[in-house]
């Protein structure tokens, strides 16, 4: 009987069971590739990998530093240039599941992973956009990974990175994305749904052992909870020994 | 027909002080012996254009050698900041440089229209960004369904330099793996350079080979291990701990500038 | 994940009349299996699309499957012309066919747009011909450059047919040789069949192999040597005395109906 | 000592001798490529044959029926798609010599090789523009191979396909193309250059044993002479007895 799951654990073990029926999920590098790796183990044999690297189909047994290691293109089943990449594989919505996460989420899960301050003269200057607008746009919905914290989670973010659901109900149609968008935000602490209406994230699921206001205290906005939240199903012994021989590689 | 000549001529001939110099290589084949060439060369006032600047350009930007950054992503992949990148955005240090940024999607387009010597190329992106309002996009009507779409002007860089596995005595050069954006920054830059783990007689196909033939490479230089600590897959592997080991060498500037003293410039 | 079908199963569930239909393979790989399935199952009103119709569309609009045809290049490669094509447009027999004709580029370029699922595709082309009078081409201006260039719509097929030297159980499909454009047509057209010389437990990763992942495809049916005529590289030859004899056999109409009766059609 | 060369074996040397100095040429089948192949046989073992079918740098021992025969992607340095082709290869104007061939030419080298006739109701429906709009457009330059009569030296073409010199001086410049355009149609009478400073094809050279008067007999047009038209260097016996062992094997 393994040890109690950490909460980082748990959000790893929360994300991967979001692809028990994927047929094929964009990655990027940390906690959602550990995630991904993990559903092939213990959900999803046929999961197809895709990296923006250009790896479509890798099956890396390490979890990757880089989306460019060398096991990805390695075990990849295709290869393909970054243009073909975006232009072929991602824009045109032929990947079921991204999993992307920010330095900032809002309330309607918009993401900003470029500047903490003004632009021109930031105080944090972060990595940038990388494919996530592309990816976010096109994919066939988004899973956000983020933790939760006041920091993250913001009632207004300091630019716009990457739109989930814009400013509501319709702004996706509007900017005509082609995905259906974030359809939960999986945090250390709990899980955060768009309302199927007015699409603002509501808190569906806290892990166990966490109250909703924990979470509310850990959000920048006044945060919407369903009427009775669940609490997360805790990690099986199978999908928790399977993580942890996982990361040990 | 390229001319097979060493590091060092190939990087004299072919960059100046201000050009645009695209080193491409998407994580993998990154031309790290190039770029440190460049560096003791003294080149100054570049501007660099890459998608994910990497440690390469944090090196470059921390030594002042930028004017001016194109990229899309500025992060130390799988690590998290690129300090020197930070540092000159965030406190002009050595001095200020400009940036534009893209999405990779935007930045792979740009270098393809530059391929294709076409003045732009249509895509979907940007929309509803507020990146949109800061960098060099366009929207596009679809001129038979009347779709908004978005533009990107071409890149076309002074001069390109990658990496490859090998390149035969004419200078055909093979690569394999992760083949980024590289030809594309080839075919669109004016000049080109490419550095090669090793020369061969023969380029021996192989499964995922992108071959580019050597009259539309300008040199090529032998530089093995030239891509280190990125990789060039099949000879060298990736120094995953160096990617970590950097994080805190770059924080600090001293630490940073004796680094690159010690084993770039008086290397 | 592509079902591993029959060639009779494939077509059946895949084709129905008065589908657009692109069976591409540029001289290489033309599934001329598949095209022949369609004529025995009786396919009528199709719109044919094929950059080169060679002689497999020679031979289906000869039938009157064809009501329309999209194309670039409608000749008998190094041989001449293509009999039954000609007598269709010249002399609406069997019956008269709607054409579309573009350049070679117009038609790659269409094809790329619907693999990017992009409502068109700029390029410079059809300036100064009467081509673009009579065909489905715009002007656009670049709106960094004010150059103006030309638009091309994206070519949507409701089904691609392509042939491929071999598919694994799972349909994932390999071919090698000249490419042509048969990826953009699969990544283009709402439903595909790839027909395969043979299927094989796990594909060989080999020198200039474009792999297409099963997880795109819709069905993958075995056809050796389903390219004869034409070829596949590796495993069938072209039988360029087979070009040479379609001339003499598509001159007439008789000899041509009763050749097609009873190699095709009876077959 | 070889027998006597043929018009037709002229025309193939002649057009040879035109890729003494080219890094690249582009082909099609036929006559073209059979040039081409001489011409890497006795003058120039470098020139890189690029065929539109992808493959660029084919070394063909045999002169190919179509331009996609195995032996050249076989021998090819790189074989590409057809989209790459056209985009990141002739469209940039990278190959330095295309040779075309065409039904019709008219006085400044444009051509038709769509239909003889009305468009809608053709009297003959050739095969269509293939490449040649866009190679003709993009090449460095253009040489033209056709056999020389009335039927196909036209004064008016009945469509234009490529665009050669259009309707003569800065025509090319006004619609943008990269390419210089036809330097020389090569027929089995002789070769017409378009002249500097009109653009207008004129006749340089006659085959051995051919007058002007004959040439112009042959044209549908009032043919520009040059003042002292050279006499084609008859083929050398090197030159001849490789295309006859060339096209014999």
């Amino acid at each position: 009987m393994p040890e109690q799951a950490t909460n980082g654990e748990l959000q790893t073990v929360v994300a991967a069971r979001r692809l028990v029926d994927a047929g094929s999920v964009f990655i990027g590098v940390g906690r959602p590739s550990t995630a991904a790796l993990l559903a092939r183990m213990v959900h999803n044999p046929e999961l197809v990998l895709v990296y923006e690297s250009g790896t479509i189909g890798a099956k890396p047994f390490h979890v990757p530093l880089s989306i460019g290691d060398g096991e990805l293109a390695e075990t990849a089943d295709v290869v393909v240039s970054v243009p073909e990449m975006f232009n072929y594989w991602i824009g045109p919505g032929r990947i079921d599941v991204a999993f992307l996460g920010a330095a900032q989420v809002d309330r309607f899960a918009n993401l900003n992973s470029t500047v903490i301050g003004d632009y021109e003269h930031p105080k944090t200057r972060l990595p940038g956009a990388g494919g996530a607008p592309e990816i976010a746009a096109s994919c066939g919905e988004v899973v956000i990974v983020a933790p939760h914290t006041r920091r993250t989670f913001v009632s207004e973010l300091d630019f716009v990175t990457t739109v989930g659901h814009g400013d509501g109900p319709g702004a996706r149609e509007r900017l005509g994305f082609r995905g259906r968008g974030p359809t939960a935000v999986i945090t250390d602490l709990g899980v955060l749904e768009p309302d199927e209406r007015t699409k603002e994230l509501t808190l569906t699921a806290v892990h166990e052992g966490v109250t909703p206001e924990q979470v509310q205290e850990a959000t920048g906005w006044e945060l919407r909870v369903a009427d009775d939240p669940r609490t997360t199903e805790p990690p099986s012994d199978e999908e928790l020994s399977a993580l942890r021989e996982l990361t040990s590689r | 027909m390229a001319e097979v000549v060493s590091l060092q001529e190939g990087v004299a001939e072919l960059v100046s002080d201000g050009d645009s110099v695209a080193l491409e290589g998407f994580t993998h084949l990154i031309p790290f012996a190039a770029g440190h060439e460049l560096l003791r060369q003294g080149r100054r006032e570049l501007e660099l254009i890459r998608m994910t600047p990497d440690l390469l350009y944090d090196q470059m930007i921390g030594l002042g050698a930028a004017r001016r950054l194109v990229f899309s992503y500025g992060g130390n992949p799988g690590v998290g900041s690129l300090h020197r990148f930070r540092d000159a955005i965030e406190n002009g240090w050595p001095h200020a440089i400009e940036i534009e940024e893209h999405s990779h999607a935007g930045m792979a387009n740009r270098y393809a229209a530059g391929a294709a010597a076409l003045p732009f190329a249509v895509m979907r992106g940007y929309a509803g960004t507020d990146l949109a309002a800061h960098t060099n996009v366009r929207t596009i009507e679809c001129p038979f369904t009347g779709e908004r779409l978005a533009a990107v002007p071409a890149l076309t860089p002074d001069v390109a330099i990658v990496h490859a596995q090998e390149a035969d005595r004419r200078g055909n050069v093979q690569l394999w793996g992760i083949p980024g954006v590289q030809k594309e920054a080839l075919l669109a830059a004016r000049r080109s350079l490419v550095t090669v783990e090793r020369i061969v007689d023969e380029l021996e196909p192989r499964p995922g080979g992108v071959v580019i033939p050597g009259w539309v490479i300008d040199a090529v230089a032998e530089a093995p291990k030239g891509s280190t600590p990125s990789y060039s897959l099949g000879i060298t592997t990736r120094d995953n701990d160096f990617y970590r080991f950097w994080d805190e060498v770059s924080r600090d500037r001293d630490r940073f500038t004796a680094w690159m003293r010690e084993h770039v410039l008086d290397a």
